[in-house]
This record gives C-alpha cells, sequence and structure tokens, in this order.
C-alpha cells in the first residue's frame, strides 16, 4: 500500500513521458489524481500502513497532509487539461510528467518516517516543479525558476546539515545511531542538547525556505508570480505543506526533549516575523500574483505560530494546513484565469474583473474574504482558534500582534484585491478571448465549497484525524 | 589510517581559500572539482576499512564530485561563456579576509559544541562549518551564475564532510539518494543556465533582478 | 379648578400688556408720552380683521409657522407656575417639555421664514436657530441647578421657594443661574442688546427679520405668540428671582402681576439704557451665559 | 412556537433575493417574489417576536430570545421589508437590470443576517452571522461599483468592519479561554481578573463602536451611507449599525460587576459622537451625507443612554438602569423610524431630481406635497420634538440624567448629569441642521434645473413612508404601548437588579407626555383652524416674496444651506475643517467666477488619512529589501540562521 501510494504517480509520470500526443497527454494527470485519491481514501480507512521496517509509516499528522495533496491534486488536474489547452502552443510533455512526479514525491515525504529519506523526497519535489515554474518559457519564468532553484537547493542543504546535526546529537551521547523518527522521539530525552538546539535551527532555517518562512521567503513571490496558477495552488498548498510536515516532524523530537520551550519561542517569533514580512510587502501590492505568494508567506507564519504556541492553537494550526491548503487553491486558480484573460497581472491594467469573469471574479473576491478569515469560511475556525490557543495561553501580546497583523494585511490585499475585481474594464486592457468556461471555474467552486463546508461544519473523520494529529504531535514519552 | 585524516581537512580548508581567491573561473571549478575527490577519500580513510559498500560510495563521490559535475560545468562555460573571469562583487582580499573570519568562527562555534567521545577527527566539525560558511561567500559575492552553482557545490561539500561523522548512521541508500539529488540538482542548474544566457547574452544574475517590488 | 382657570385666563390676557409696559417705559425714559399701554391689544385686534398676503413660493410650512408658534406657546404656559401657584399640569420631567415645545416652534417659525424664499429671512431664520443653540444648554445647566436644589424634576416643585439644600447653600448659584437666565430671555425674546424689536435695518436684526412676509391674522399670531414667550420666560426668571410665597391665594395673584409688570420695566430700562450689541457679540454673551449656569451647576455639585 | 416563527422570518429573508436570479435581467417578477417573501418573513418574525414578550425566554445552544432580542428583531423585521417595498420603485429592475438582482440577493441576506446576529447563542454562530451581515452590507454599498467615490468608501467600510471584526475575535477569544466554551452567557463575578474583564470591554466598545458607528470609530459611515441606494441608506442607518449598539448592551449585560468608568467612558463617547456628529452633519452639502451624520450623532444619543444604564448598574441604582436603558433601546427603535423615514424621502428626491446636493435644491413641497411633509415629519421627530418619538426617548435619558444628582435618593454620580445640557445641545444644533435641510431642499423656489422635472414619486415610496410616519406619532402620541417591551428588554439585561415592582410607566411620565402630545395636537389645530378661518373672512391675496424692496430678486440669491450653517460652521470650525476655494479677483470687472467649500471629517480626512498615508510610506520603504538581487537574498539566509544560533 505505502509503495503504491508514490509508485503509481510516478508511474503515471513515466507514462508522461512516452505519450506522444500533446493533446490526450494532459489527460493523464486527471487520471493518476483520481487513481491517487482512491489508493489515498482507501489508506485512510484502512488500517495502519507501514513499510520497510518502520521507514515508511503513515502516522496521523502523514495522513492530514496526505489528504490535503490528494484533494489538492485531483481538483488542481481537473483544471490542468483545460488550462493546458488553452496554452496549446506549448510542449507539455515535462510539465505534466513533473506535475505527476512531484505528486509522488510529496506523497513520500507523508509517509517517510526516516528523515534522510525525507530530505531525499523534499529535495525531489523542489527539483520536480522547478520545470513547473518554467512552463512560460519567458526570461522573467527563467529568472524565477533560478531563484527558486538555488535558493530552495540553499536551504535545503542547510536542512540536510541539520539532519546530521541531529543524527550527531544521539552518536554524541552514546546511543545508537538512527534517523528513524520513532526512534529519535523515544531517545529525545538523552539527546545532546546544544546538538539539538543547531540542528533545530538549522532544520528550521532549511524547510523554512521551503516553506517560505521569512526571511527565507525571498524566492516566493517571483516563483508564485511567474508559475502558472495551478502551479501556485498545488505550492502554496501541497508543497509547502510537505516541510511544514518536515518541521513539525522535528518540533515533535524537539518536544520531547528538553528543547521544547526553545522551540516553541523560535516558532512563535519566526510566525509573528513571517506574517510581518509579508504584511509590510503587501501594502501598495500592484501585482495580484505576487501578493497572493505573500499571503502564502503569512499563512506560513500563522502555522508555525499556532504550533509555537501549542494547546488548543496546535489544533487550529493543524487545521488551518487544511483550510488555507483549500482556499489556497481557490485564489491561485481564479487569479490565474484573471491573469489570462487580461495578459496582465498589474492592478494598473486589471480592473473589473467581476464585469468580465463573472465566476472567476467573485471567486477571486471570495476568496479573499475567506482567506484574510472572515466567517463563515474555513480559515475563520482555524485562525479564530490559534487566537483562542493564545489567549488560553496567556500569550496576550502575541495575540494583539497577531491581530494586528492580520489586520494590515486585510488592509494591503483588500485594496489589491478590490482594484482588481471592482470597476469597469478599462477599454486599452488587451482583448484576449478568454471566458470563463466550466472545466476552469468547476475546481475552484469545489475548492470554495470546501473552504465555506470546513467553516461551518468539520465533517467527523476530519475531525478525528485532527485530533488524533495533534495528540500525535502533542506526545511525550 | 585515522592520521591522514587531519592533513587533508587542512587541504580542504586550503581549497576553500584557493576558491575565494580564484580569479579565472576554471581555476574555481578545479579546486572544487580536487575538494570533492578529496571528499571521497575521506569517506575511506574516515570508515577505516575497504568494505564494498564503502569503496563504492568513495568511487560515486569521486566520480560525481570530482568528474562528472566539473566536466559538466567546464562544459557550460565554453558553451555560454564570453568571460572567463570571476566577477566578484566582494573583492578577492577581502573575499579571502572574510573566508579567514569565517574558518575562525568556525573554529569557535565548534568549540561551544560537545565532540562525541571517540571522534573521527577533532577537525571534522570545524572544516565542515568552514566550507558550508565558504559556500556561502561564493554563493553572496559572485556575481556570475556559474560561480553560483560552485559556491552551492561547496557549501555542499560542507554538509558531506560532517556526514564523516555519521557514516554507521546514514544508510547507504540515502547517501546514494543525497548524491543522486545533488547531482540532478546541478544538472537543472546547468539547464537553466544554458537558458539564462541564451536569454540575456550573460551568465551575471546581476541581469536577473526583472522581479522585484 | 379657580387657581386653574385664573392662570388660563392670565396666560391668555397678560401677554400684550408686558409690551405695552415695555413701550411705556421706553417711551418715558426717551421723553416721549408714548403709545398707551393697551396698544399692543389693539394692534392685534386690527391684525386679525385685516386680508392676507401670501408669497407666491410658500406652502403650508409658511402657515405653520404662526399656528405653531402659538400652539407651542400655549402649551408651554400650561406648564409653568405664575406666582406662588402650582402649575395647571405638573409632572416629573415637564421641564423638558417645557423646553422643547419652545423648540417646537422655533423649527417652525424658522422654516417658515424659509419658505418665502428671501435672503433676508433665511438670515434671520439661520441667526435664530444658531443662537438658540448656545442658549438651549444654558438653559438645561440652569435647570441641573433648580433641580438639584429642589429635590424635584417638575417646574412647580423647582420654583415653589423650597430648599431642602437649604437656602444658604443654593444662593450663589442662584444668582449665577438668574442671571444667565436673564441673558436667555432676552434673546430669546429679541430685545435689546441683542436685538432689536422695532428696527427697520433688516440685516441686523434676528427674530423681526423672519416674519416680514407675514401679514394679516397670520402676523397677529405671530405678534401674540411671541409676547406670551415673554411673559413665560419672564414668569420663569421672576420665580427664580423672587421665589416668595405669600399665606393667601389670591395675594399671590396680586404679587405675581406686580412682579410680572415690574419685569418688564426692567426690560424696559435695559432696552432704554442700552445699544444694541454688535451681531458678532451675540454668541459670546451666550456663551458666558451657559458659562454663568454651568459654573452655578459645578458650585452646587462640588 | 415563537422561535420557529422567527426562524421562518430570518430564512424566508435569507433567500428572498435568490429567485430574481432565475429570471432575466429585465424582468421585475422576481422582484415581486422577493418582496412577497420578505413580507411574508415579516410578517412571521414580527409575529414570533411579539409573540415571545408573552412568553418564557428561549434559551439554546444555538438561539436564544428574550426582551432585549425582541427590542432589534422589531425593527430588523420592519424596516428592510418597508424598504424592499419602497425598492419596488426606487430601484427597479428592469430600469437597474446590471445591479437590481444582487441588490436584492445581499438586501436579503444582509436583513436575516441581522436577524441572526441577535438571536445567535454561541461564538461560531454568532461571528458567522455577524461577517454575512458585514460582507452583505459591503456588497450594497458598492451596488454602483463603476464610481470611484463607490468603490473608496466601500474600502473603507471593509477596512472598517474587519477591524470590529478582529476584535469581536479577541473578545469572543478571551470569553472562550475564561470560560471554556463557545456558548454565549453571562460571565460569572470573579473567574475572570478585573483587568481581563476590562479589556473585554474596550474590545466590545471598539468593535461594536465601529459597526455603530461611534466617534471615532465613525469614519465608513458618511460615506457608505451617502453612496448606496436610499433604500438601502435606510436599512444600514435604521438597522444595520443598531446591531452595534445590541453587541454593546448584550456585552455588557454578560460583564459582571462594571466599574463606574464603564458608563463615563460611554456617556464621553456617546456626548462626542453627539456633538461632533451634529456639527459635521452642519457642514454637509450631501443630503444623504447630512442624515448619515445625524446617525453618528443619534448613535452618540443612544450610547450616552447605555452608560447612564452602566453607572446605574453600578452603583446599583436601577432607576437609573431602567431609564437609560430604557431611552436608549426605545431611541433604537425610534432612530429606526424616523432615519428610514427621513432617507426614503431623501431618496424620494433624489430619484426625481438625480442629485443630493442641497445647494441646487430648493421649492420641492409644492411639487413634492407627501415627500415634503413625511421629511417634515422625520425632521420634527429626530430633534427630539414633541409630539413625536423622538422626544418621548430623549426625555428618558433626560430624566435619567436629572436623576444622578440625587433626586429621589441618596446615590447620585454627577458625572451622569452633564448629559443633560449634552443633549440639549445636540438638540438644538439638530434642530438647526434640519431646519437647513428642509429649507434647502423643500421650501422657497427652485435653485437649478435638476428641480424642473421634479413629480411627485408613487404610492410604492410614498406607502412605506406614510407607516413610518404613523408610528412616529404613534409612539410619540402613546408611548405607554411600548413600555412593557421595554420592561421586559431591561430586566434581562439587568437580571439581579431589576425587580419586577418597577416599571417605566411608574418612572417615567409616560401618559403626560402623551397627552401633552396629544394637546399639541389640538391646540395647533384649533389654531390652524382660527387661522384660516380669519384668513378666509379676510381675504387674501398672492404675490412675489418682499425682498426688501431689492427689484430684481432671482431664486440663486436664496439663502443657501452652506450659508445658513456659516454662523455655526464659525463656532465649529475647529471640528469642520472647512476648506475654501474662493475666486481669485484681479480685475476691476471680473469675469464669470466660482466659490466652493467643503467640510473635513474631523478623524478621518486629519487624523487617518494623514496617518495611513505616513504608515503606507514607512511599510513601503522596506521594499528595497526585495530587490530582485539573489545574493541579498542568500545573505538573509546566512544572517538569520547565525541570528538564531546565536538566540540562546
Amino acid at each position: 500500500m505505502a509503495f503504491l501510494l508514490f509508485i503509481v504517480p510516478l508511474v503515471m509520470a513515466g507514462l508522461a513521458l512516452v505519450t506522444p500526443s500533446n493533446r490526450w497527454r494532459p489527460w493523464l494527470i486527471p487520471a493518476g489524481g483520481v487513481a491517487h485519491l482512491v489508493l489515498t481514501g482507501l489508506a485512510l480507512s484502512g488500517g495502519p500502513v507501514s513499510a520497510l521496517q518502520g521507514w515508511l509509516v503513515l502516522d496521523p499528522l502523514g495522513k492530514l497532509v496526505l489528504g490535503l495533496i490528494s484533494v489538492l491534486f485531483v481538483v488542481c488536474s481537473y483544471y490542468a487539461p483545460a488550462y493546458l489547452a488553452l496554452r496549446a502552443e506549448r510542449p507539455n510533455r515535462f510539465f505534466c510528467a513533473c506535475l505527476l512526479a512531484m505528486l509522488g514525491m510529496m506523497t513520500l515525504v507523508t509517509l517517510s518516517h526516516h528523515l534522510g529519506l525525507m530530505w531525499v523526497a523534499i529535495e525531489a519535489t523542489t527539483l520536480a516543479t522547478a520545470p513547473l515554474l518554467f512552463f512560460n518559457h519567458s526570461p522573467r519564468s527563467l529568472e524565477a525558476t533560478w531563484k527558486y532553484l538555488l535558493i530552495g537547493s540553499v536551504g535545503i542543504a542547510l536542512a540536510l546539515l541539520g539532519t546530521f546535526f541531529l543524527a550527531y546529537s544521539s552518536i554524541r551521547e552514546g546511543l545508537a545511531p538512527t534517523l528513524l523518527l520513532d526512534d529519535l522521539v523515544r531517545i529525545a530525552p538523552q539527546l545532546s542538547g546544544p546538538w539539538l538546539h543547531a540542528a533545530f535551527v538549522l532544520l528550521l532555517v532549511g524547510y523554512g525556505t521551503k516553506m517560505g518562512l521569512a526571511p527565507m521567503h525571498t524566492w516566493k513571490p517571483d516563483a508564485y508570480g511567474e508559475a502558472p496558477g495551478l502551479v501556485g495552488a498545488l505550492l502554496a498548498g501541497g508543497a509547502t505543506s510537505c516541510a511544514f510536515l518536515a518541521i513539525l516532524r522535528f518540533y515533535q523530537i524537539c518536544q520531547a526533549a528538553p528543547e521544547a520551550a526553545f522551540a516553541r519561542e523560535i516558532l512563535v517569533f519566526m510566525g509573528l516575523f513571517s506574517m510581518a514580512v509579508a504584511a509590510v510587502f503587501m501594502i501598495r501590492q500592484r501585482d495580484f500574483k505576487r501578493m497572493l505568494a505573500y499571503s502564502s508567506v503569512e499563512h506560513m507564519g500563522i502555522l508555525v505560530l499556532g504550533i509555537g504556541l501549542g494547546g488548543l492553537a496546535t489544533f487550529g494550526a493543524l487545521l488551518h494546513l487544511i483550510t488555507n491548503g483549500v482556499t489556497k487553491g481557490v485564489l491561485f486558480l481564479s487569479a490565474g484565469n484573471i491573469h489570462r484573460a487580461y495578459d496582465s497581472k498589474l492592478t494598473d491594467d486589471v480592473r473589473g474583473a467581476i464585469r468580465r469573469l463573472p465566476v472567476s471574479g467573485v471567486l477571486f473576491l471570495a476568496g479573499f474574504l475567506v482567506v484574510t478569515g472572515s466567517p463563515p469560511g474555513g480559515p475563520f475556525i482555524s485562525e479564530f482558534t490559534i487566537l483562542t490557543g493564545a489567549v488560553s495561553g496567556g500569550h496576550y501580546a502575541v495575540a494583539a500582534l497577531y491581530l494586528a497583523l492580520l489586520a494590515i494585511v486585510f488592509i494591503g490585499m483588500g485594496t489589491t484585491v478590490l482594484r482588481v475585481v471592482q470597476g469597469v474594464p478599462s477599454a486599452q486592457a488587451a482583448a484576449t478571448s478568454y471566458r470563463d468556461r466550466p472545466q476552469l471555474v468547476i475546481p475552484i467552486l469545489v475548492f470554495m465549497g470546501l473552504s465555506l463546508l470546513l467553516g461551518l461544519y468539520i465533517p467527523k473523520p476530519l475531525n478525528t484525524m485532527l485530533h488524533d494529529a495533534a495528540a500525535y504531535l502533542e506526545v511525550t514519552p | 589510517m585515522r592520521e591522514f585524516i587531519d592533513p587533508i581537512l587542512v587541504l580542504v580548508l586550503l581549497l576553500n581559500f584557493v576558491a575565494l581567491g580564484a580569479s579565472r573561473l576554471r581555476t574555481l571549478i578545479q579546486a572544487v572539482a580536487f575538494q570533492g575527490m578529496l571528499l571521497g577519500i575521506l569517506i575511506i580513510l574516515a570508515h577505516g576499512s575497504f568494505m564494498l559498500w564503502v569503496l563504492l560510495m568513495a568511487g560515486a563521490t569521486v566520480a560525481l564530485k570530482g568528474v562528472m559535475i566539473p566536466r559538466m560545468l567546464f562544459h557550460a562555460i565554453r558553451e555560454v561563456v564570453i568571460r572567463r573571469e570571476v566577477e566578484p562583487i566582494v573583492g578577492f582580499v577581502a573575499s579571502l579576509f572574510l573566508g579567514a573570519v569565517g574558518t575562525a568562527l568556525a573554529l569557535l562555534f565548534a568549540k561551544t559544541l560537545p565532540i562525541a567521545h571517540e571522534p573521527v577527527s577533532s577537525l571534522v566539525v570545524p572544516a565542515s562549518l568552514s566550507t558550508v560558511l565558504t559556500g556561502f561567500l561564493v554563493l553572496t559575492t559572485r556575481s556570475k551564475a556559474i560561480t553560483q552553482v560552485v559556491g552551492y557545490l561547496i557549501l555542499e561539500n560542507g554538509v558531506f564532510i560532517f556526514g564523516l561523522l555519521l557514516m554507521e548512521a546514514i544508510p547507504f541508500m540515502v547517501e546514494l539518494g543525497v548524491l543522486l539529488d545533488l547531482f540532478v540538482a546541478i544538472f537543472v542548474m546547468g539547464i537553466i543556465i544554458h537558458k539564462i544566457s541564451r536569454e540575456f547574452s550573460s551568465v551575471s544574475t546581476s541581469m536577473l533582478s526583472e522581479l522585484k517590488e | 379648578m379657580i387657581q386653574c382657570l385664573v392662570h388660563i385666563v392670565l396666560l391668555l390676557a397678560m401677554p400684550p400688556l408686558l409690551l405695552g409696559v415695555i413701550g411705556k417705559t421706553k417711551a418715558l425714559f426717551a421723553g416721549r408720552v408714548g403709545a398707551p399701554i393697551l396698544q399692543p391689544y389693539h394692534d392685534l385686534v386690527k391684525l386679525f380683521k385685516k386680508g392676507s398676503v401670501f408669497s407666491t413660493t410658500t406652502t403650508w410650512v409658511f402657515r405653520a409657522g404662526p399656528v405653531v408658534g402659538l400652539a407651542t406657546a400655549l402649551l408651554a404656559g400650561m406648564l409653568i407656575p405664575f406666582g406662588g401657584h402650582a402649575a395647571p399640569v405638573a409632572f416629573s420631567g415637564d421641564m423638558i417639555l417645557f423646553a422643547y415645545l419652545f423648540a417646537l416652534g422655533r423649527f417652525f417659525t424658522a422654516s417658515a421664514a424659509l419658505d418665502t424664499g428671501s435672503a433676508f429671512e433665511g438670515m434671520g431664520s439661520a441667526r435664530e436657530v444658531t443662537f438658540s443653540c448656545l442658549a438651549e444648554p444654558a438653559l438645561f445647566f440652569g435647570f441641573l441647578v433648580l433641580a438639584k436644589m429642589s429635590a424635584s424634576l417638575s417646574l412647580t416643585t423647582m420654583l415653589d421657594g423650597t430648599f431642602p439644600l437649604g437656602a444658604g447653600a443654593a444662593a450663589p448659584s442662584l444668582v449665577l443661574v438668574a442671571a444667565s437666565l436673564f441673558i436667555v430671555l432676552l434673546v430669546e425674546n429679541s430685545r435689546i442688546p441683542f436685538d432689536d424689536p422695532n428696527t427697520h435695518l433688516e440685516l441686523t436684526m434676528i427674530h423681526e427679520v423672519m416674519v416680514l412676509d407675514h401679514s394679516g391674522p397670520a402676523f397677529g399670531m405671530i405678534l401674540y405668540g411671541a409676547s406670551m414667550k415673554l411673559f413665560i420666560l419672564g414668569a420663569f426668571l421672576l420665580r427664580v428671582v423672587a421665589p416668595f410665597k405669600g399665606s393667601d391665594p389670591w395675594s399671590d395673584w396680586g404679587l405675581f402681576i406686580v412682579g410680572m409688570l415690574a419685569m418688564a420695566v426692567v426690560i424696559g430700562v435695559v432696552e432704554s439704557v442700552m445699544a444694541r450689541f454688535r451681531m458678532v457679540f451675540v454668541p459670546t454673551f451666550l456663551v458666558a451665559a451657559c458659562l454663568l449656569s454651568a459654573f452655578g451647576v459645578i458650585l452646587l455639585l462640588r | 412556537m415563537n422561535e420557529w416563527l422567527i426562524v421562518l422570518g430570518i430564512a424566508l429573508h435569507a433567500a428572498s433575493g435568490v429567485p430574481g436570479l432565475f429570471y432575466p435581467a429585465d424582468d421585475e417578477r422576481g422582484q415581486r417574489l422577493s418582496l412577497a417573501m420578505a413580507v411574508v418573513g415579516s410578517v412571521s418574525g414580527i409575529a414570533g417576536a411579539l409573540w415571545s414578550l408573552w412568553s418564557p425566554p428561549v434559551s439554546g445552544a444555538m438561539m436564544r430570545v428574550d426582551g432585549l432580542v425582541v427590542c432589534f428583531l422589531l425593527p430588523i423585521f420592519l424596516i428592510p421589508t418597508l424598504g424592499g417595498l419602497y425598492g419596488m420603485e426606487y430601484w427597479r429592475q428592469s430600469q437597474h437590470p446590471r445591479n437590481g438582482r444582487k441588490l436584492r440577493l445581499f438586501y436579503g441576506l444582509v436583513t436575516a443576517a441581522l436577524a441572526g446576529v441577535t438571536v445567535a447563542a454561541n461564538t461560531i454562530l454568532f461571528l458567522a452571522a455577524w461577517e454575512i451581515m458585514a460582507l452583505s452590507a459591503f456588497f450594497l454599498v458598492t451596488t454602483e461599483d463603476e464610481d470611484r467615490a463607490v468603490r473608496e468608501s466601500g474600502w473603507l467600510y471593509l477596512v472598517t468592519t474587519h477591524i470590529s471584526t478582529l476584535c469581536l475575535f479577541a473578545l469572543f477569544a478571551i470569553l472562550r479561554s475564561v470560560t471554556g466554551s463557545y456558548s454565549l452567557e453571562p460571565l460569572p463575578s470573579g473567574v475572570a481578573s478585573p483587568e481581563l474583564v476590562n479589556a473585554l470591554f474596550v474590545l466590545a466598545v471598539i468593535a461594536f463602536g465601529c459597526k455603530a458607528g461611534l466617534m471615532p470609530f465613525h469614519i465608513w459611515l458618511p460615506g457608505a451611507h451617502a453612496m448606496t441606494p436610499s433604500h438601502v441608506s435606510a436599512l444600514m442607518s435604521g438597522v444595520l449599525i443598531k446591531i452595534g449598539i445590541y453587541g454593546l448592551i448584550r456585552i455588557t449585560s454578560w460583564l459582571p460587576d462594571p466599574p463606574v468608568w464603564w458608563g463615563g467612558l460611554l456617556i464621553c463617547l456617546g456626548a462626542v459622537s453627539g456633538v461632533l456628529g451634529v456639527v459635521m452633519a452642519l457642514g454637509q452639502h450631501d443630503l444623504k451625507r447630512l442624515l448619515a451624520y445625524h446617525s453618528i450623532e443619534n448613535i452618540g444619543i443612544i450610547v450616552m443612554g447605555v452608560g447612564l444604564a452602566l453607572v446605574g448598574r453600578s452603583l446599583n441604582c436601577m432607576e437609573w438602569v431602567l431609564l437609560g436603558l430604557a431611552g436608549a433601546l426605545l431611541h433604537v427603535w425610534n432612530h429606526g423610524l424616523f432615519k428610514a423615514l427621513l432617507f426614503f424621502s431623501a431618496g424620494a428626491v433624489i430619484h426625481v431630481t438625480h442629485t443630493r446636493d442641497m445647494d441646487h435644491l430648493g421649492g420641492l413641497a409644492r411639487v413634492m406635497p407627501r415627500t415634503a411633509f413625511f421629511f417634515a415629519v422625520g425632521a420634527v421627530a429626530i430633534c427630539g420634538l414633541p409630539p413625536l418619538n423622538g422626544f418621548v426617548s430623549e426625555l428618558l435619558i433626560y430624566i435619567g440624567a436629572f436623576r444622578t444628582l440625587g433626586i429621589g435618593q441618596d446615590v447620585s454620580w454627577f458625572g451622569a448629569a452633564f448629559v443633560a445640557p449634552t443633549l440639549a445641545l445636540i438638540g438644538a444644533l439638530a434642530l438647526a441642521c434640519f431646519v437647513k435641510a428642509y429649507g434647502a431642499v423643500f421650501l422657497g423656489a427652485a435653485r437649478s434645473r435638476h428641480v424642473e422635472h421634479a413629480h411627485e414619486v408613487s404610492q410604492a415610496m410614498t406607502g412605506p413612508m406614510l407607516v413610518l410616519a404613523g408610528l412616529c406619532f404613534l409612539i410619540g402620541m402613546a408611548p405607554i404601548l411600548v413600555a412593557p417591551a421595554l420592561d421586559r428588554a431591561v430586566q434581562d439585561w439587568a437580571p439581579g437588579l431589576m425587580s419586577g415592582t418597577r416599571s417605566l410607566a411608574v418612572v417615567a411620565p409616560l401618559g403626560w407626555v402623551g397627552l401633552g402630545a396629544l394637546s399639541l395636537i389640538v391646540l395647533a389645530g384649533l389654531a390652524g383652524v382660527v387661522l384660516i378661518r380669519r384668513v378666509r373672512s379676510g381675504g387674501h391675496t398672492s404675490t412675489g416674496t418682499w425682498d426688501c424692496g431689492y427689484a430684481a430678486p432671482s431664486e440663486r440669491m436664496q439663502y443657501t444651506a452652506s450659508s445658513f450653517a456659516q454662523i455655526l460652521g464659525g463656532l465649529f470650525s475647529w471640528v469642520q475643517q472647512p476648506r475654501m476655494h474662493r475666486p481669485d479677483i484681479k480685475t476691476v470687472f471680473p469675469g464669470r467666477t466660482v466659490f466652493q467649500s467643503h467640510v473635513l471629517d474631523i478623524v478621518l480626512d486629519a487624523v487617518l488619512k494623514p496617518a495611513y498615508r505616513v504608515g503606507a510610506k514607512f511599510l513601503s520603504s522596506f521594499r528595497f529589501l526585495q530587490a530582485g538581487n539573489i545574493h541579498a537574498y542568500l545573505l538573509y539566509i546566512v544572517v538569520f540562521l547565525i541570528v538564531l544560533l546565536l538566540w540562546k
């Protein structure tokens, strides 16, 4: 089972490489997505999944991320063929293959309980995404890809060093050397403090780069700004979640060790710092796709903030992982449609999107409102839970800062979004033939529906999963 | 055999300075290639035996870091480069000075970390950290895209040196995976450099600042 | 019941007499014989017999001005105690109704002025509502003082001359309030030194300029209502200045009538010896009135 | 049963805009259907609310209906439905095919959400309904988003309402952390530290103050009210901003042991809001902005009443509580009635003249007599004058304020006594302002061509006005009718304090007020009859206005709204900050020239806009950090790494 989960997408990727037809190839993506979803459904509902003597284990946290990735991918995959049909002039062989390979690698991340293996999988995800960013083949997309690749690789090299440090911290105390998560959690109290400390910092910076925490977020606006909306959605909802999962793994070890207080402190700091940086760059942002990237930075900040606060906020952060992922789908896909229609992503050119694209425009606006935590969307519940967690824990200053930053972000993002959706399209706006069509808006509607559903009612299985995951994360031996 | 480790590590450190002081791309790449070969040797020395997987590992390292990647880089500069100088943002003397400071810092920082009772060598941790810092120096102070790839390689070498302490802890498969990932990364970077040179008719990354606020 | 009837009769019959007394006083000061004291009654009767001229721009609002002005004055007159007698209508909070009735009258007279579309009447109406903005708080500060001193919320008990706190404690505040109310009285009734009921310079008038276009019975109603307002506010002020109460109800009525006539004389004297202030000083005086009564409140509450 | 009627009402309102979506853009059947649904929903809702007055309070996990809720449900179900009827003519689907359906969708949603907020009994439901209400209102405000000014108003509204929502987040998060549950119920005394309770109170004041438009949180209100279609303005001003008052009243009833300064703070804020609101209103040329600033003023009056009640609760004085809160609640109703009436009649004017600028209007009373009459009723009511309803509620607050002098009991708190002169000032200023507005719009002669084609509006528009005016008279003349509902609400607000023996009818002279109003009307009627008879018998002629001998007066020489308010504007220029654009006269015989003046908002234009500009500039100054230079980016990573390593 464990193997099937990531092998199937890889096989589909291989198929995509050898399929000759540029027209039919994209349909492999939904096929892969559906297959993956079915497998995921089986894995989530079935008994424990593990393989390779505990190297691959599907634990509650992994389940959560795996479920998110699978749903995200399958909905995006329905969008992909229509999108690629719009860009029929481009060869899409590598695009399709890399998209599927990315899915496989992300799945591997969620499964791996061996930290070295996890590193390999995350690095592979980075490499698989690079060609996706480069899909437009423009100088700008080239630049974005270069930055993404170099900064991502450097960051991930630091993560490798951190992983080594972690391993060394056990050798140093004369324990059996291991990189297996379960073993490390078990022996965490005996690990060498300074090494663990340094390892956590390196890992946080390393995987934080991948996740897009400030100040390692610098690749994000470029990459999200230039990538197709579809890729943006998968990156912001899926790839970043994988990196977050990696951080959670190490946090789990720290949690069990005496370093917990330090780790929490740093996580809270990084969370607030990321939100602040995002807020700074969102004010007067003219490029609405870059704005989404900063929004992603902000939400990554919220995630680590929630984890750092602990208690109820942990639950909130895990829920936010899901709600944010789904809502980012709405935003990126609708922004992609608007970008296509206007052939520009600057607010100077893009006006009156609701008049031009009634569905995408409305969904973009709705997505903005939901993602900023307006009830009754899903992110509202999670952001509110994190706030409650902060207050319950007595972190009043953090709570106040959190709210203030949310307000600034709202102002910045709102200004840009309203400029895009309201008003009348200017006469100079490029006349493209793009119109909303079902295949391009249904996935967005599905994401929106999911997001609203999560705000009004959290289904029982998901609730159990969240509770299991929170308990799993907070558990101390 | 462990008595050879320290001299080789010193050699690695010296190569860092060579890389920092190199004014020609060719020298820079050669220094890194040499460093990669040394790493292969270090694997054998650190393990102290000639078991098959150790030899395989060392061979792979030498082949990849010492031969294939440098060759790819040489190929790249042959194909695209107009000027073969390293274009530094910070001067060579200053770079060397910063490198020295970095090495000193690495030694100091390593002091604060406790070392295992039976270390492979007490120089491993500072050498590793210093190489990582050198990598960062090259990454941040050299403007050409290709030199940044080299910087990344040095950085990766530094991480690799630390891996010497953990020969037993890290399974063979994972090590190979790491190497493979490194190779693919460099490969993709090579492709991109190629594209960049076509698009921008230069490989200086200072051209790549179109995307900004 | 009898007292109540007397009250109503006095309210209806006496107001024009005050105007006559004021006019006579001024004439005497000026060394003239002056019109008879009962002249205002003749004027009113004459006006009610005359025909009317209406501007073509006007609507029902123009007619409503005099009507409402008179009706509100009548009702307000039922709330105020005359002399030592209780008002026919007294309840807790009646002073608020008292003040707001005049405000209602003002709303309609000012609107009626605007209905003519004349710039002059617009000016007068603007001045009227502006100055009352400053007079109202002064009046309410006065109410606060009176309410606190008498521990009651009804005009009748406020003004019946009993002071639970002790007259000594109340005296300073009372003096301040009386001064403030006197200013309010002069302003509200458009007397010199704030306004000149007899002037013919439209640009400097407040109240008179608002009624330039009214004629005949409507104008009569306005004059009657205005005199009633003077009478009522005068009665109020009289009770603040001289809260005496005799033993015999009929002597109280006599005292009241004498007091009112005396007040008319005082007003006449003030009008004779003072010049009209420049318009820009009116707000200043009103603010002073506000401060006086506010200070009265603070003295009492400290 | 009663609660299900309310739920049915909410559901019907929420769905009322939906059927219209399925009709073509110029088909009016959808509009009629939506109105029918709203009417049925309102009948059901009002019936349920009234029924609740005579049945035990409903208090479930999701829903709560008590006296306080009923007090707010009644206007919520009444006014939007009248607005819907008004909209049949004012915003005909066939004339607004673009945005009519969207407008009605959110109109129904906002009504339902308002009712939802009042009945919600747990945090999540409350916040969800709150935000649906806030966002629907945003879409209503931006109905005509092709206009730049509308977009700006919408943005300002959205930002303010979101800040209010964030404050609510904080508020409920703290409540949750103290009580450990999401259900909304009174906080027992001693559970939370006083500092925390104070924080809750301050957050509530900000959050609900933003929504209610209390100064200095009112910045969104004038623009939002002025830019929307008039029936939406009526809804917003009449009921939407009252939901802030509901929140404030509700929260203060839950917080234990209020210190006196809470009430004092509310009284101060209310006084500032009341006085500055009306002063700002005086400076406006735009009829709807003027009305909007009057909403701020009336919110101030209401908040003063609430403050009085809070002081009463702190000092254990039930009469203050009764008078203050009942006055505030009654004023909530009254303001809903007369402000909706005013917006409806203002809307009728705008509908036929297509301008909101009062200085372009004039003389409409002759062509629109019914509208003019209704506006006059609204104006008299909003100035708090007898015999209409505004007087009754202000009277209650007045008496409450006088009572704080210590009349009839031993306790006194002089701070609250100053409410009385403040109210008097507000009342007089409001009177000045409405004489100005009424005079400029309806009286005199027409000032511009806008008025040429004016005509009386149809019964779909005057009908709702008639209902509202009738209710204004009813409450003004028979206030005793509303006393039971208010008693019940006050008892639910301070359950421990209010014993059953005290009631509003005992504490306040409601009977006398009714009698006074009646006799006033009778007296005025008599005087009117006398005048008419005398005029008839004396004979009358018509001629032009006598302009003191000037030979060629023109309508342009009339006193304008601006000139009317000029003296008061001078007295309050520190609030209004007027900006004059004077003509530059250079030659002896200057040509045609223009003079313009406008006033700024003391909070928005004088403080917040400059602050926003400085803030945005400051934040933008960090942009160089992301200048596209990859070396810098890598450097950030190293530096940050080193910082973190050195952290501890």
